[in-house]
């Protein structure tokens, strides 16, 4: 049952229960300050709306809280414990300079409404990182405001929508391919947009026939992800540029992967007109357990007057402030200016790197991708066999045939010491091995990635059950979702 | 490139693995009209020295070292030391979501006591693992209170923050969800009667903030007595967290759209901040969000997963709850370690070093300029009427390293000369006094100017 | 095989190699801006001096720095994760606030030989450091200087010669309880004092009877831990004075166990001459696998005019300065002042406890101890019924019986997720269990510990076997010592 | 307290089962005359912010914000930012010494990396695990070479760092060990025609420092020569490890004490620091402080251990070769990641910068004032000599936020007026300008006043 891998070792780990099994009343991790203005009485200040009781809150002491959350971070795996091949995450390297730099004092403690005067810092960090990031797409206007990719494509699909309305008609629909990520179609309905799949062809790419025929005067935009999902350069990318904008249409790039685009191809020369970044994915901000993530979107001119307000612009005087006089903008996706400290991050990875470091980052993930594919191909079927770009996606039909499907084999890779790949999508691969290794891993460490899925793939053949019955080195194992989702405990309550 | 683990040794190999002669050869699929044949013109590869410098230097142009009134919406509290040293930790910060149970149970546990937290402190039955922020929480709990009842209009308090209101706007406009405005009494709090005369049998919800942008607590029974008896839902924005330490929260409300920033989050500038969506256990399958639930594994041992997928976008695409995928998981965690060190005693004792310290503000204020609303209960911020422009007086507080209340003109035309003070447990007594000297000051000046022209025209 | 226990689980672990197997020319971590200087050549500057070849040196990215240092961390217990036993050592919480502020700028990068005008900030923590343990320690004077415990003894003992010679006759021996830590004879030898055993009674105290018999006119010193290496208070540290005075000695104490005396007790009002200070004791500051520590010495009067040169004063013109011209001192015993990073760090603490605070600190710790030793007298054999302070000390006696010794004992706790306790010393007790909470573990934490120690004891009767093969659940168990200190391998070289 | 992680209701359940009514009785083994029953007379308990309030305002008397050319054994190289990322990780910060090795290897495999890259730098064979710095490094060593030769005593060079001298001689006095000091030439380094003089039979080692106190590179050849023809050991001080990656280093040396502060140390007001000591390996066992060695666990798996214990105090008392115990391992760890990063080629590179600044430097200092030595190769140090007092010059350097060169009279009464200057890869060009602009308006002055005095005299 011990997998063959030189990458991991069971150790001894620390248990740890919930922080409100620890709470006892008396003990404090806080202290405040001597009050230096004068006592106050709640009760005559709020009447009744004073709050008397703050329920089941833990009382608990300092270290106890430490060793809580270090006890529970042990128990997670991370990008700085080892490859993270999650395809369309980007799971790369997030350097330590980018977190010392957001925590500067003036960056990480300005506040949003301080007189702009003595907001030059913050506003030329955010005209600087635009600038930028208008380089590397080869748009013309960009808003760092929406705080994810989902949120940005709510706002990209806005300014189709009122670009379209700005022309009489604000159409009825967005093609999609089946291939496409699922916040795709559900921004698409957030903008009350009909959702129409568009098929991939044999090559995995966007069917041609099929856009043509689909597209017409209802169709407000195409929203095209490339690289796709497969991994897999459009490379009619122009001809379906043309397609749409002969009809009127826009073209929408989901830009979550431009990890293969980023100094070798610019979006804005082959037709988009309209396109998010993913600074936690392409630019190096931490995923942080599931976020906060930030969402750019880029535009041509034709879309610039419906950017969300405000805008950074550089005043008469020469200093720079924030536009709100924006007669045409689609408003406000959110409070403030985005994700401000994730544009800091961004930003200090554009400078570590320069053009020369993120031509070479982008050559490494492709080759980095290659080069697993070429390691497992024949071992695992490959659905797809169009060049990859950044990822690669397998599929698990040969293993299928011994009843072991993606998430058995994703779930047995974690006792070769890896975290799995990406298993939900793309759609139109059944039982999908999405691989993106990213330019962030060494050849050492996707030789024994490598190693692993060839280890297990034998193992199908010899032992499926104990891939059936992964994990068995965790804490726990195959934790049973069903019942969570039957009958949910969101909460923790007294007694549990 | 030196965050780039390859030696030149390497790509060779690979390339030969692959069987490729150069690294071209990987874009070939790439259509060579589009392929940049230049460098970026972005700025040249710099030291980690000199990347440094860079934000050190903006800093110093970013009112680093100025003492501030301002809150509206960002609060400035004290973070304790400990939420950076626990959430520096790699297996926090550069894990992802946590789909893979077995190897995430550091942060599904944490997530899960997170949302153990915000329902003892809302009062509600059920809390999401976050939201972008306050101002995208409560558009979705809106659309929510829209699915919910089936109905499609919203009322909107005008006391909501000025921001919140524009993003609502935003998300609503294209959904064909009519808003309307429902404007602030004599005493700053929602204008109930007129709320009773809007309110309608399409009124999905009533949205309101509390304490609102005032910094005045609302009254929730009256607003929710109404909402309820015309069936619509009640849905509350809570904006300053520390308040829940010693304001009753709005029980009654159906769904609560927090901004959890004041626990422990730097202001940053506006963010990375953390926005909470909490209701009713009926209401979860219509929840926003990622959830996490408690559950076992095989051997029975308790565990932690992401449930209740079908909601989201992953599993429901077009028919998804919502669109939000990545959330602000690390800055819940901030969240989280700082409603655990303060807990059931700190987090009250906290809250009431902000009235003492906002009433005593409050009553000196009072004494040179008008204070509006004072016969409501307030939080940590107050309306400050002054007859100067209060841009003018700003700017004069600004001599002082000291940043005074956000003027309300630009949301407020009607409250003129008025401006938004916040005061927290690190407003010092001196910067407090200095700041009314400086007012009183300006008041004063006023008064004797108006004097002479009196003087003149006698 | 598994122990039965709630505390700890068995999980994956990354394994990782060497850092120099890992390295592969070309690769680099970092970066240095351009020079802003004429280049120059080396060759023609440093003649036959110039270095051409750096050897083995390694070659490797940053994030493998990343990864192979984290990866090594999860290899470690630590405070942080657990309970750490460790009798002697007072293996207390390290306060993170104390890393904040020793990292604030202008501390953080003061230079040693910047003028002391713009030193005021440094030499103000050092003032009120001192003052600080002078109060607690009830002593007349300090100096900051040594660089750990050891260090301090060292320092102390020169200090008692330099008295000794300054009346004209520097004596020629040391009295040592058989009890003492190995530190406090080595040190004598140092300074060049001949060492003289003096044994205990049947309490575990200093054996009147002999002290009286062995004090003479040769004798400098005794050197004794109060509490004692069991734990156990001297009761008659004052007629132990006045032996020693009598004759002219002086009082040392190994201050290593303050830990149970701060705020509750005063040595310089016991009758102590000088003690040592271990800040990263009793202080809080980390141990950080093996130091920094640092190791103050608190004199009386008699001894001040010896301290090391130099120390803060105050001078006319109220600022702080450094006096050097001490014409007795016994000189430098370290460069600049001594682990000025340690002085922030226990500053820090003493500010967060306060007088309140230090007294239920030690208050604490000793229940701490008792509480242990009352779950566990009986089980284990207690060689001292001695009332305990900060710690207890066990012996293996009852469970030698079955082969099962100390170590057999401590190597199983860490299948029970805990570092073992103190097995080195006290010598007087054969097979010691060295026992020292201190005041940071929670009593869920130490009924865990106690229930360990129960279930082990239980093990050792019905299969003592797996006792003696302990640990289990570890990456490596058991490493072979001998073979280590036979060929010592020390280095890593080419082709190991 | 906040780090006490005990309630009331567990101290009362405890002191029950222990069978005690009160804390006090805790105490009882204390004679009741000792107790004190009162508060100690330090500062009040105090809230996190006020800590770290009262640390940054003692920042802000310390120095912050001064450019600095000092250097004199404390150098300010860059730290780059993973260093303090990786050893804040509690599994490092929070660990005590590797004695168990099952849960400690984390630390042993560091440490072994640490004693290999000490080896590579510094052409020695084994290396320790630290001490507690260079000056009892330097002591230390030279015990070590009294120990392997049988001889007591010690020739030392004067171009020893004053400080590494005072203290040599606080270790040395009461062991019998003599003394002498071998005075520099003309060029600045040690004379060696004095050193072939004064050396006898009884010398156990001459221990010099190179580069020396005034930055230059002493002729260890030469040295060495003289020191094994009489059958001597050469020990050689490191005080700027940063010139390991460009000077040769003294491979002829027996033992060499290093101070590795350079390798990514904060200057922090002179420690903690680390020392090292490495030598050959038929020393190694009377070499002090710990040591890490390769072995095998049961199932042939490679680890590391603690080794040669019977070296140290705790088995071998007071027989041991040293009485070290604490060290500085978390330090020794700084400066392992600093060697990792830089490697083989970084090192080099950066040792480049510190030499070309420091060329520059010195170049433009001897077109005003008067550098000394200047025909031996130095590193990063230059001796300037002026006619005005360097403590002068000096005040003037602070009105431009700088700190100048360290004024030798104090240590080297002989040379007078000059100070000891510094450049490192930090040292900007434009400051080097401006100090030498003062630096020659000074000499203008003295020179002007001088001819004026001329002129009356006339
Ligand atoms: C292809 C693609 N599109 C969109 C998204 C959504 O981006 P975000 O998670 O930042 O909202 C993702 C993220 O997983 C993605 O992979
Ligand atoms: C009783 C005692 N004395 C002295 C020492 C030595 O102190 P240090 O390790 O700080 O040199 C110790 C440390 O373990 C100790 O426990």
């Amino acid at each position: 049952m011990k997998p063959k891998t030189r990458k991991a070792t069971r150790h001894v780990n620390q248990n740890e229960g919930l922080i409100f099994e620890k709470s006892s009343p008396g003990k404090a991790a806080w202290k405040l300050p001597p009050l230096d203005v004068p006592e106050v009485d709640p009760a005559r200040l709020l009447g009744n709306a004073e709050r008397r009781d703050l329920g089941n809150m833990p009382e608990v002491s300092e270290i106890e809280i430490i060793r809580h959350f270090t006890r529970l971070s042990t128990w997670n795996y991370a990008i700085d414990l080892g490859m993270y091949p999650l395809g369309s995450c980007t799971m790369k390297y997030n350097p330590r300079v980018n977190e010392a730099v957001a925590r500067v004092e003036g960056i990480a403690n300005g506040h949003p409404y301080q007189p702009e005067k003595i907001s030059q810092g913050a506003l030329q960090i955010m005209k600087t990182l635009s600038e930028c990031l208008i380089e590397i797409t080869g748009m013309d206007a960009i808003t760092l405001q929406p705080a994810a990719g989902a949120h940005g494509e709510m706002t990209g699909l806005l300014m189709v929508r009122a670009y379209h309305q700005s022309k009489g008609n604000p159409r009825k629909k967005v093609l999609i391919p089946d291939s496409a990520h699922g916040t795709n179609p559900a921004t698409a309905a957030m903008v009350n947009y009909a959702v129409e799949n568009l098929k991939s062809d044999a090559r995995g790419m966007v069917d041609l026939a099929s856009l043509k025929q689909q597209m017409n005067e209802d169709v407000a935009a195409l929203m095209l992800t490339n690289p796709n999902t497969l991994g897999v350069f459009e490379q009619q990318i122009h001809e379906i540029a043309d397609i749409l904008h002969a009809k009127g249409g826009l073209l929408y790039m989901d830009g979550a992967n431009m990890n293969a685009l980023v100094g070798k191809v610019r979006p804005g020369d082959f037709g988009v007109d309209v396109m998010h970044l993913n600074l936690h994915k392409t630019f190096s901000t931490p995923h942080g357990g599931g976020g906060p993530g930030s969402g750019p979107v880029a535009v041509n001119r034709a879309l610039e007057p419906f950017l969300p307000a405000p805008v950074v612009v550089s005043k008469p005087d020469g200093t720079l402030g924030f536009e709100y006089n924006r007669p045409h903008t689609v408003g406000r996706v959110r409070s403030f200016y985005g994700n401000f400290g994730m544009f800091v991050r961004a930003l200090a990875y554009i400078q570590a790197n320069g053009p020369d470091g993120l031509r070479e980052t982008t050559e490494d993930a492709v080759l980095n991708a290659n080069y697993i594919r070429k390691g497992l191909e024949g071992i695992y079927d490959l659905p797809y066999s169009t060049p990859s770009m950044h990822e690669v996606v397998f599929s698990d039909k040969l293993q299928a045939k011994k009843g072991v499907r993606t998430m058995d084999i994703a779930k047995r890779l974690i006792d070769y010491g890896f975290h799995p790949y990406t298993t939900a999508f793309p759609l139109i691969v059944p039982g999908a091995l999405m691989i993106e290794p990213t330019e962030s891993e060494s050849k050492e460490e996707m030789d024994l990635f490598i190693e692993a899925m060839k280890s297990i793939a034998e193992e199908v053949e010899e032992d499926p059950q104990t891939v059936l019955d992964a994990p068995h080195s965790t804490r726990v194992s195959r934790l049973d979702e069903t019942a969570a989702a039957r009958k949910p405990v969101l909460r923790w309550k007294p007694g549990n | 490139m030196r965050y780039l683990p390859k030696s030149p040794a390497d790509r060779e190999t690979m390339l030969k693995a692959i069987g490729l002669r150069s690294v071209d050869d990987l874009f070939a699929p790439i259509p060579p009209e589009y392929r940049l044949t230049r460098d970026l013109k972005i700025p040249r590869q710099m030291a980690e020295s000199e990347i440094v410098d860079f934000f050190r230097q903006r800093s110093r142009e970013n009112g680093d070292g100025y003492t501030s009134f301002l809150g509206a919406g960002a609060y400035f509290h004290y973070r304790p030391v400990i939420i950076d040293s626990l959430i520096s930790r790699g297996e926090f910060l550069t894990a992802y979501t946590p789909y893979q149970a077995e190897i995430s149970q550091g942060t599904l546990q944490s997530i899960f006591e997170f949302q153990t937290m915000i329902c003892e402190l809302t009062g509600m039955e059920v809390a999401n693992a976050s939201m972008y922020d306050g101002s995208t929480a409560a558009a979705e709990a809106v659309m929510m209170a829209v699915r919910l009842t089936g109905r499609r209009s919203v009322m909107v308090a005008r006391t909501l923050h000025p921001e919140y209101r524009e993003v609502l706007a935003t998300y609503a406009t294209h959904q064909g969800m009519p808003l309307s405005i429902a404007n602030y009494a004599q005493d700053g709090r929602l204008n109930v009667q007129e709320l009773e005369k809007s309110i309608t049998p399409e009124t999905a919800c009533v949205l309101v903030q509390s304490p609102n942008f005032f910094g005045i607590v609302e009254d929730i029974d009256a607003i929710a007595q109404i909402a309820h008896q015309n069936g619509a839902m009640l849905v509350v924005s809570i904006a300053e967290a520390v308040s829940l330490g010693i304001i009753e929260p709005p029980r009654q409300a159906d769904v609560i759209a927090m901004e959890a920033q004041s626990f422990g989050v730097p202001l940053g500038f506006g963010g990375p901040y953390c926005g909470v969506i909490a209701t009713r256990e009926k209401n979860v399958r219509q929840m926003p969000g990622r959830l996490v639930g408690q559950t076992a594994d095989k051997q029975g041992n308790r565990g932690f997963v992401l449930t209740l997928a079908t909601r989201e976008q992953h599993i429901r695409r077009e028919k998804a709850t919502s669109n939000i995928c990545t959330n602000q998981a690390l800055v819940a965690l901030m969240v989280n370690i700082f409603m655990t060190i303060y807990g059931r005693v700190g987090l009250k004792e906290l809250a009431k070093q902000n009235l003492a310290k906002t009433a005593y503000a409050a009553t000196h204020f009072a004494r040179h300029g008008k204070v509006l609303f004072g016969g409501s209960p307030r939080f940590n911020e107050f309306v400050v009427e002054t007859s100067e422009d209060p841009y003018a007086i700003n700017s004069r507080l600004l001599g002082h390293k000291m940043i005074g209340g956000l003027p309300l003109k630009k949301f407020y035309p009607e409250l003129g000369n008025s401006s938004l003070w916040c005061c927290t447990e690190l407003t010092t007594r001196s910067a407090i006094d200095t700041a009314v000297g400086l007012v009183a000051e300006s008041e004063r000046s006023v008064r004797s100017a108006k004097e002479e022209v009196e003087e003149v025209t006698r």
